[in-house]
């Protein structure tokens, strides 16, 4: 699976890459979302996936009683997805003010700051 | 026992605090300074008991190393930790006489505060990925920040910002996962000590340029520094002073901690792409300068310069440079800020940052003048401030270690970094103020709270000066955190080994 | 559980969701697109049931709760947002 | 809905005193819970029909169970197909629940129910709008409809 | 105590706005007193260093980098001392009469005493590094002396000039000496001079040799950075005399004289130092005729005695020895005392063109005649001491080892030069057809007219009791640069030899050029004008104009603004140093994917067509509807792949997210299409290429595996030490807590930052 | 015995949803597709979910199942009627074989208020 | 304007918001031992809250919250912040876990600990930043229309 989720990922990498290409900043949106998504996969994928595994530990037990999946990368990426949200909310925020303010969505001519 | 941890709790807790006080304006305010000055003291207790013991290893929750997240502050985490201690009470002391009223209703002092937190976070951490929580900390306190005034510069800026700071950190949190992938671990003591272990290090250099390329864009280096010139300049200027201050450096920290501690397997790959990246970044960064013709466009393209100094001390690898590249971090924290704080003041009495549009200060306001003078002299390593001695230890180690090419480019970029100041100088502070009869600015800001501005500047300004002319302790300290670096299996030790 | 029901189960249940994302892409309205997350989201619910039972872990049910309990709130956040007069696509 | 609050109450306390809390004891204490309120009905005014209203609920389970099975056929019947069959519409029908849960439930049952899917209600509450798949024989569709909301009146009332 | 005669100068500043505002017009008297007492100091120590050789004092400053504030005591250095501060106090004192009643008189001592003192720390610092700091400093306060008129644009960049050339000399110097230093072993002055070390030899030796004299060349104004000097004469003129005579200019002069012993044996040197300085000194006294501006006649003659003193440091025999420290001397008394005359006219008349003087003599007889003598030295007549210097420099060129024949044909011109130099100065002004002048002249107050009589008196003297400067002066100096200071021997009369007679031809030539004088102005002007076009100073000003445009074309390029090319430097940037990485030392690990559950494939490839979808449509709702398939895909995997948290945190943001979004997007536009294909397609190159570098990565991280995960442990301990079954919590909330603690305070700062952002711009409407 | 109950509720589960996609893929109009997706798809995941518990044979997994169940039971509905209504009041065409539209003479686009009294007059009959 | 989905949407919003409340606090308490925690339980009970505010819209949201969903915000990150105290008073690193055994009745115990508060705090802060932004946003939309 790790193979295949390999292209899958890459490939998610690309759309988010794609996304935020574009000049339109309505489409970052789903750029930002989408790497965040690429990234916690990538996480997930590296770390090794096992199938049907939970790290959890059966009630009266003091620990699982087969080989359970690592439970750290899914730590890592439960902090990583929340993280993730809160700077999405920010992001969406900031582009509907600044298409407020700026009165375009075309990020080329978002050039003030630059030029 | 927790002192390290105290330097992300205090700010933490004041911007809870804060956060839950919302209501109150003046408790913002007091708990503004209140907590600065603490974060400031408990910083300076935790420097000292480095300065005694070596280092600082708390293991949190009590979860020896590897298991939980370890914090460990060695001298170079101490003293960073210090200079935001300092930075983040001359930003409190100039925000009391510059924040309008609004940016403190709407969480100005809890976002200073949580920024704060996120950077001493990045500057204590032992661990990998608690490093990239701080950073989010940090990163999202600063997109706050950055927008606090709605305006459309701001805007504009902070997409930039925001969307390039992302972009880093899926590449950094990437970076992470492969490493865990490799070594099943996140502490940056186990980490290494298991680098030290490995092999055929072709896939740990692939990490190694990774989390270069992540840090390398939160540090502004070339050619990664797009955001930081296109935003810096946006927001108030207290946020903007806190930025150039700190921001840019806890990249160049994380570089520092993990191309020394950690990535010192194949320092001929590593080290020779970082010698690159230093002169393309002090050339790249002082020409934009050059180009620009707003007091603080101008500063902030001068960060970007400023960093490929510090990357130099780095790329150089000898105990010498990295010295150079400490010290130029404690030089520019300071005075960058307080050339930010400085354009606040005329920012607030003529309303402008226009070069063109400024004037006659030299005339009206000859303290202001001074106290943009030390830094900007400093920023163009004029001795005998505190930038001499940083540029000075820097060149001396290129020089040493015979890297002609780069070493001229640092001088050059000295030189034009001179032609920027003598810029500003001359056009904000020389020449008659355009269109008044007295040739003084036109004075349309209030001029309440100014105090509050000048105290924040002149005890910047002190600091620099005093680094200047008493260079050898703060050298002491540069060198006992270089030898910390240059050293990782002390740290290794220190930390794999300490009982919680 | 007999694997060649479950590869059964589990190949009607991808092909369902083929088929509603297939809608999904289509549309034309945006209601049309809600509904296929909404069934999509039900489908999620049993596939989540049939990986509990595969697998023999019944913590996954809470996975199927919060979905069940949950998933329509997207819905009726579209659904405002269609009545609100968002631009129609 | 107070009695049957009791009831869970009841049932809690069971858990509670056995010391044991499987789904099973669970069941059991709702089990004698229900049958001591059942005794207790007659004199407790927020108790009354309370042991009616159980199995009525059941049967209408049921009943309900078998429309679903019934009218999703019907529906994949005219899915599989390559010809439609149907001939939806849109109708309007005068409600006989009155208060917002009645009328919630029928809707959303309404809506449950292959076929039919409620729209919305009149601004005055008295007119479901309906959208019907089969309306072949309106009269007949609005009879059940009826028939459904009377069965769901009965289990609330 | 050495310490506190360089610095007293600095402390002196620092209550110079006080001492004026107390002290008024006469503050000026009150500064002298300062270095008054540095000069009977230095003039005490003399004796003793000519007796028992030089002294090191040493102040321990930033001993780690061996920077210390160390200073080395001999005949040069204090000679340089004796002329700073007896020159200095003469300028003080001129400086109240002349800036009086300047509204920021304060200021300008504060910077002034700050100049007088770092010019003191060059000549006196035995440390390289030290010494350095010290020249930069008079670089700085010469640049805040030269832009003391700061209103005006011509001073402002003049100061820059000046600054700018300097200091970019200054840093080449820095590299020089630090590679001196640590070729040396030493960063002690005394050290290096005494060093046993092949200095020469070393292969840092020539490019050391350059930076050094890099340095020294700008800072002492030879060809071809000699044009900044001129326009240096913005400054209020009692800087223009401080500068020309003693300090500033002389700091690179006083550079070469102290590394002579060490580095004088270089042929590079030798050959260097005297084609420069010959060049210089005739490019000087050359353009000090094309001029009629006082100040600008003054300042080439200055560049033609910069040039002389350098090609005799160059030349480096016992005479050229000699005759640079007698010239030196001389040149600093008439320098002076001529510039504050100059100063003296300016004031007294408003112009500033001596074309526009004339017969002034009657009313300032005083300064007529301190004119008259003063320039007589700089003409290099007897019985003063410029005589002597001059005739000591034909000697030393008539025998130099280098450039033969060019040297003594150079200095015969600039003797021409400065001859004509001088009399435009002092005779121009003061007699002939009396001329009407701006303002009425009158014979100028004690304050100025003290410096000028005094120092023209010394040239004279000096001139007539030529022991008095042999013995005090110029064999200490000497014995410094490493001659025999015994063989010292000043006279005015030689016989009739080779000098003399070159000089006399001087004189002859001159005469004749200054009876023509205003005759020749016009073509003067265009060949003045010829050399302004295509001389030194067009490149600085072409370089200072590339530097701006280099400057403005890479932000262009760079910080261009445009949001896509900055994405696309980066992602480049990271595929191309990753991606280099990988493939030079791990290789392509291409496998083609076999699933292991075909219903995960299933799921995936649901994921990625609609990720896809939501990238390719056109229809912005679609696209986060197809975005939140994406999340529920994602879920899954998370499922299906033992991570049941995961799983519900997935689907429950994402459909807090979905929300988030309709409540936002709302407002917001649909999607346009902006870009032209070509740029479609270029992006699809980059992302691409992204994504492959990710799969490829993702494939190499997967092959590999060096240690086993710690968090083995976390299983094990989740139970007995976290007390609670469900790992993935344990390790949030207890092994990993300070992370989550982080993670809260991210979510809480979008919650602010999100709510100041809607906030502030309700606010923006109701106001 | 046990699994094949298991196995027919599962696969009818599955059916259902299928037929629910195949249903909103192929019905012509959004009302008709809603019916097929939300009746289809609740059935489904009803069906799944009596397997799953039978499968598991313990209280827990009985517990879930009903909240599952019940869960699905409230929220698809509502979001049927939020959806449908939605999609009617913005005017998302109808199938040309609708036969008829009692509500949008009574639906005012201006207030969107809702009528009652120009409906069929439709009484129960008891 | 006609607030959305009036009748059906804001009954039935009356029966789930509870259940999601109620299941929220389930899932928090049980985070620890099964899939749950102060994240996803703070996520599933703004997500009842979002229901209740797209059936009654802000001002009835308001006054159920009572408080301003920013005091949630400083509560709990306050609260998070507190479960670290009795780690430093007992001189332990910081962010030791305490474990107490509350008895119950019936010789039962109750395992309370500071992981617990510190889930708590999570709760809470996940509960007030979203409600924060959300209600924030449903303002502002108001406003503008
Ligand atoms: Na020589
Ligand atoms: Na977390």
């Amino acid at each position: 699976m790790e193979t295949l989720m390999a292209y899958i990922v890459g490939a998610m990498f690309a759309a988010a890459v794609y996304m935020m290409l574009r000049r339109s900043i309505v489409k970052l949106v789903i750029g930002l979302m989408l790497l965040s998504n690429a990234a916690n996969l990538l996480i997930f994928t590296v770390a090794g996936m096992r199938q049907g595994a939970p790290p959890l530990v059966p009630e009266g037990a003091e620990v699982p009683a087969s080989a359970v999946a690592d439970p750290l990368p899914q730590a890592l990426i439960l902090t990583a997805i929340v993280i993730a949200f809160g700077v999405l909310a920010f992001s969406v925020v900031l582009i509907h003010r600044a298409y407020e303010v700026v009165g375009t969505d075309d990020l080329d001519r978002m050039k003030d700051t630059d030029t | 026992m927790s002192l390290a941890v105290a330097p992300i709790l205090v700010p933490l807790f004041f911007g809870a605090l804060s956060l839950a006080l919302w209501r109150y304006r003046i408790a913002q305010r007091v708990l503004g300074l209140v907590g600065t000055l603490v974060l400031l003291a408990v910083a300076i207790r935790l420097f000292q008991v480095v300065h005694a013991e070596g280092m600082v290893v708390l293991h949190m929750g009590g979860w020896a190393a590897p298991l939980g997240i370890t914090l460990a502050v060695d001298m170079l985490g101490a003293i960073m930790v210090v200079l935001t201690g300092i930075t983040g009470l001359a930003i409190a002391l100039f925000s009391m006489g510059d924040t309008p009223e609004r940016h403190e209703h709407f969480g100005y002092y809890p976002l200073m505060h949580l920024l704060l937190a996120g950077v001493a976070g990045s500057f204590v951490t032992g661990d990998i990925f608690n490093l990239y929580v701080w950073f989010e900390v940090m990163l999202i306190a600063s997109f706050a920040l950055l927008t606090l005034g709605g305006e459309r510069a701001q805007m504009e800026g902070a997409i930039k910002y925001v969307t390039l700071n992302l972009f880093s950190s899926a590449i950094f949190l990437s970076a992470v996962g492969i490493l865990y992938g490799l070594l099943g671990t996140l502490n940056m003591a186990d980490i290494a000590q298991k680098i030290d272990q490995v092999e055929n290090t072709a896939m740990i250099n692939v990490v190694a340029v990774m989390f270069m390329v992540a840090f390398g864009i939160k540090a502004s280096a070339f050619p990664l520094f797009f955001w930081l010139p296109a935003s810096y300049h946006t927001p108030l200027v207290g946020v903007s002073a806190l930025f150039a201050g700190l921001l840019t450096k806890v990249g160049v920290y994380a570089l520092f901690r993990m191309f020394t501690i950690v990535f010192d397997h194949d320092v001929a790959y590593t080290h020779e792409i970082l010698v690159w990246v230093a002169g393309l970044t002090m050339l790249s960064g002082v020409l934009g300068a050059a180009a620009q013709y707003e007091f603080r466009r101008i500063l902030s393209f001068h960060i970007v310069s400023q960093i490929g100094y510090m990357i130099l001390g780095l790329a150089l690898y000898t105990p010498l440079a990295i010295i150079g590249g400490v010290f130029y971090i404690m030089h520019h924290i300071i005075v960058k800020t307080t050339l930010f704080l400085v354009s606040g003041v005329t920012y607030r009495i003529a309303g402008t940052h226009e070069l063109k549009d400024l004037g006659g200060f030299f005339r009206s306001r000859p303290m202001l003048s001074v106290l943009f003078l030390i830094p900007a002299f400093s920023l163009a390593g004029m001795p005998p401030l505190s930038g001499f001695f940083a540029k000075f230890i820097v060149i001396r180690a290129g020089v040493e270690a015979e890297a002609w090419g780069v070493t001229a480019v640092a001088l050059l970029v000295g030189l034009l970094t001179l032609y920027s100041m003598t810029k500003i100088w001359a056009e904000v502070f020389w020449k008659a103020a355009p269109d008044t009869e007295s040739g003084e600015p036109a004075g349309q800001g209030s001029t309440v709270g100014l105090g509050w501005m000048y105290t924040a500047i002149a005890g910047l300004a002190a600091c620099t000066v005093f680094i200047g002319l008493n260079g050898e302790p703060i050298y002491a300290l540069a060198e006992t955190a270089a030898d910390q670096l240059l050293n990782p299996d002390r740290y290794i030790r220190a930390v794999l080994e300490a009982r919680p | 559980m007999n694997s060649f029901v479950l590869t059964l189960v589990y190949s009607m249940l991808a092909l369902a969701m083929l088929m509603a994302a297939i809608r999904l892409g289509k549309g034309p309205s945006l209601p049309d697109r809600v509904v296929a997350i909404e069934l999509i989201s039900s489908m999620v619910v049993g596939i989540i049931g049939v990986h509990a039972l595969d697998t023999g872990v019944l913590s996954f049910l809470d996975v199927a709760i919060v979905v069940a309990l949950v998933a329509f709130l997207a819905s009726i956040g579209f659904a405002r947002f269609i009545e609100r007069g968002g631009p129609r696509e | 809905m107070i009695a049957f609050f009791w009831n869970v109450i009841l049932a809690l306390l069971w858990v509670a005193l056995t010391g044991s809390f499987s789904g099973g004891n669970l069941l059991a204490g709702f089990v004698f819970g229900y049958l001591a309120l059942a005794v207790m009905q007659r004199h407790i005014p927020v108790l009354h029909g309370y042991s009616q209203r159980v199995p009525r609920f059941m049967a209408f389970a049921l009943f309900f169970l078998k429309e679903l099975f019934v009218a999703n056929v019907r529906v994949a019947y005219d899915v599989i197909t390559p010809v439609w069959y149907m001939k939806p519409g849109v109708i309007a029908m005068r409600l006989e629940a009155e208060s917002d849960i009645e009328i919630t439930l029928v809707a959303n049952l309404i809506s449950l129910t292959p076929g039919t899917l409620s729209l919305d209600v009149s601004d005055d509450r008295k007119v479901l709008y309906i959208h019907a798949m089969f309306m072949a024989d309106e009269q007949e569709l609005r009879d059940s409809l009826h028939e459904l909301e009377r069965r769901i009146l009965r289990v609330l009332r | 105590m050495m310490l506190l005669a360089v610095l007293s100068g600095f402390i002196l500043a620092l209550f110079a706005p006080l001492i004026c505002r107390v002290a008024g017009d006469r503050c000026g008297w009150v500064f002298a007193l300062l270095p008054a007492t540095l000069f009977v100091w230095f003039a005490w120590l003399l004796p003793e260093v000519m007796a028992n050789g030089a002294q090191v004092v040493r102040y321990p400053w930033f001993p780690a980098m061996e920077i210390n504030l160390d200073f080395l005591i001999d005949g040069l250095s204090l000679m340089f001392a004796l002329l700073i501060s007896g020159i200095g106090t003469f300028i003080l004192i001129y400086a109240g009469g002349y800036l009086k009643g300047h509204p920021y008189l304060g200021r300008f001592y504060v910077v002034m005493l700050s100049f007088m003192a770092s010019m003191l720390g060059v000549v006196l610092s035995d440390n390289l590094v030290t010494l350095f700091v010290f020249w930069e400093l008079t670089s700085i306060t010469s640049y805040l002396l030269i832009g003391f008129e700061h209103e005006d644009v011509k001073a402002r960049a003049s100061a820059l000039q000046g600054l700018f050339v300097t200091v970019a000399g200054g840093l080449a110097l820095m590299a020089g000496l630090i590679m001196l230093g640590t070729m040396a072993g030493s960063y002690s002055l005394n050290d290096v001079l005494a060093s046993d070390a092949d200095l020469l030899g070393h292969e840092w030796a020539v490019p050391m040799l350059l930076c050094i004299l890099a340095g020294a060349f700008t800072k002492s104004a030879q060809v071809p950075f000699h044009f900044w000097l001129p326009n240096a004469m913005a400054a209020p003129t009692p800087v223009s005399a401080f500068l020309h005579s003693a300090t500033m200019v002389k700091a690179g002069v006083y550079l070469l004289a102290r590394l002579n012993p060490a580095l004088g044996e270089a042929e590079l040197w030798t050959l260097l130092l005297s084609f420069f300085g010959g060049l210089t000194m005739f490019t000087g006294a050359f353009m000090a005729i094309t001029h009629t501006g006082a100040k600008k006649v003054l300042a080439y003659s200055t560049i033609m005695a910069l040039g002389t003193l350098v090609m005799l440091i160059g030349i480096g025999t016992h005479y050229a020895l000699v005759a640079f420290a007698t010239f030196l001397v001389a040149h600093s008394l008439y320098k002076g005392a001529l510039f504050m005359i100059a100063g003296i006219l300016d004031h007294e008349t408003g112009t500033k063109d001596v074309a526009e003087m004339g017969g002034l003599a009657s009313l300032m007889p005083v300064t007529s005649v301190a004119a008259a003598v003063a320039a007589l030295s700089l003409a290099g007549l007897p019985p003063l001491l410029g005589f002597v210097g001059k005739e000591l420099m034909f000697e030393a060129v008539l025998d130099a080892p280098a450039w033969q024949m060019l040297l003594p044909v150079l200095a015969f011109g600039a003797g021409i030069g400065v001859m004509v130099a001088a009399g435009i100065i002092a005779i121009k002004p003061f007699y002939g057809k009396r001329l009407e002048t701006p303002k009425h002249p009158h014979e100028a107050p004690v304050s100025m007219l003290a410096g000028p009589v005094v120092l023209a008196g010394l040239s004279l003297l000096f001139g007539v009791a030529l022991f008095i400067p042999e013995q005090t002066l110029v064999a200490p100096v000497v014995a410094s640069l490493g001659g025999a200071a015994e063989k010292v021997h000043l006279a005015l009369w030689h016989g009739i030899n080779m000098p003399l007679i070159l000089s006399l031809g001087c004189l002859v030539v001159a005469g004749l050029i200054l009876r023509f004088w205003s005759r020749l102005q016009p073509q003067l002007d265009v060949l003045r004008e010829g050399l302004g076009r295509f001389g030194p100073e067009a490149g600085y000003f072409r370089i200072m104009e590339w530097l701006t445009r280099i400057a403005t074309w890479q932000t262009r390029v760079l910080q261009n603004g445009t949001m896509g090319n900055y994405m696309i430097t980066l992602a480049l940037t990271t595929v191309g140093i990753t991606g280099f990485t990988l493939i030079t030392q791990y290789g392509v690990p291409l496998r083609l994917p076999v699933p292991d559950s075909g219903f995960a494939a299933g799921i995936a490839l649901l994921m990625i067509v609609s990720a896809f979808f939501a990238t390719g449509t056109v229809s912005r709702l679609g696209s986060v509807a197809a975005m939140s398939i994406v999340g529920f895909a994602v879920a899954l995997i998370f499922i299906l792949f033992s991570a049941p948290d995961l799983g519900i945190t997935q689907i429950l943001v994402e459909t807090l997210t979905v929300i988030l979004l309709v409540l936002v997007l709302f407002r917001l536009p649909g999607f346009t299409r902006m870009s032209s294909p070509l740029e479609r397609w270029r992006d699809i190159i980059v992302a691409v290429m992204v994504g492959a570098l990710m799969t490829v990565l993702i494939l190499a991280a997967t092959e590999v595996q060096f240690f086993e995960p710690i968090s083995a442990e976390h299983v094990a301990r989740s139970v007995s030490d976290g007390h609670g079954r469900n790992i993935v919590n344990v390790i949030l909330v207890d092994f990993r807590a300070l992370d989550t603690l982080g993670e809260m305070f991210v979510l809480a700062l979008a919650a602010v930052g999100v709510y100041s952002m809607i906030r502030l711009k309700a606010e923006d409407q109701t106001a | 015995m046990m699994d094949l109950i298991i196995a027919v509720f599962l696969i009818s589960g599955a059916a259902f949803m299928l037929l629910a996609a195949l249903g909103i893929l192929r019905l012509p109009d959004l009302p008709t597709r809603m019916h097929s997706s939300t009746k289809a798809g609740a059935m489904g995941a009803m069906l799944i979910m009596v397997g799953v518990v039978i499968g598991f044979a313990e209280w827990l997994a009985l517990a879930r199942g009903l909240a599952i169940v019940l869960f699905i039971m409230a929220t698809t509905p509502i979001a049927a009627h939020a959806i449908g209504r939605a999609g009617y009041i913005i005017g998302v065409p109808l199938w040309d074989g609708t036969i008829k539209d009692e509500l949008r003479e009574n639906y005012d686009t201006r207030t969107h208020g809702l009528r009652s009294d120009a409906a069929d007059q439709d009484e129960p009959r008891l | 304007m006609r607030e959305a989905n009036t009748l059906i949407l804001r009954t039935a919003a009356l029966l789930l918001v509870p259940m999601q409340l109620l299941f929220s606090v389930f899932l928090l308490l049980r985070g620890h031992d099964e899939p749950g925690g102060g994240f996803i339980a703070g996520l599933v009970a703004s997500g009842a809250v979002v229901l209740f505010l797209f059936s009654y819209g802000v001002s009835a949201t308001r006054e159920l919250l009572r408080v301003d969903p920013r005091d949630f915000l400083g509560v709990g990150l306050l609260i998070g912040l507190a479960s670290i105290l009795p780690s430093l008073i007992l001189g332990q690193p910081a962010m030791t876990a305490q474990w107490w055994q509350i008895p119950l009745p019936g010789g039962d115990y109750y395992k309370f600990s500071t992981p617990l508060i510190f889930d708590v705090g999570v709760y809470l802060t996940v509960i007030g930043s979203i409600l924060t932004m959300v209600v924030g946003l449903s303002e502002s939309e108001e406003s503008d229309a």
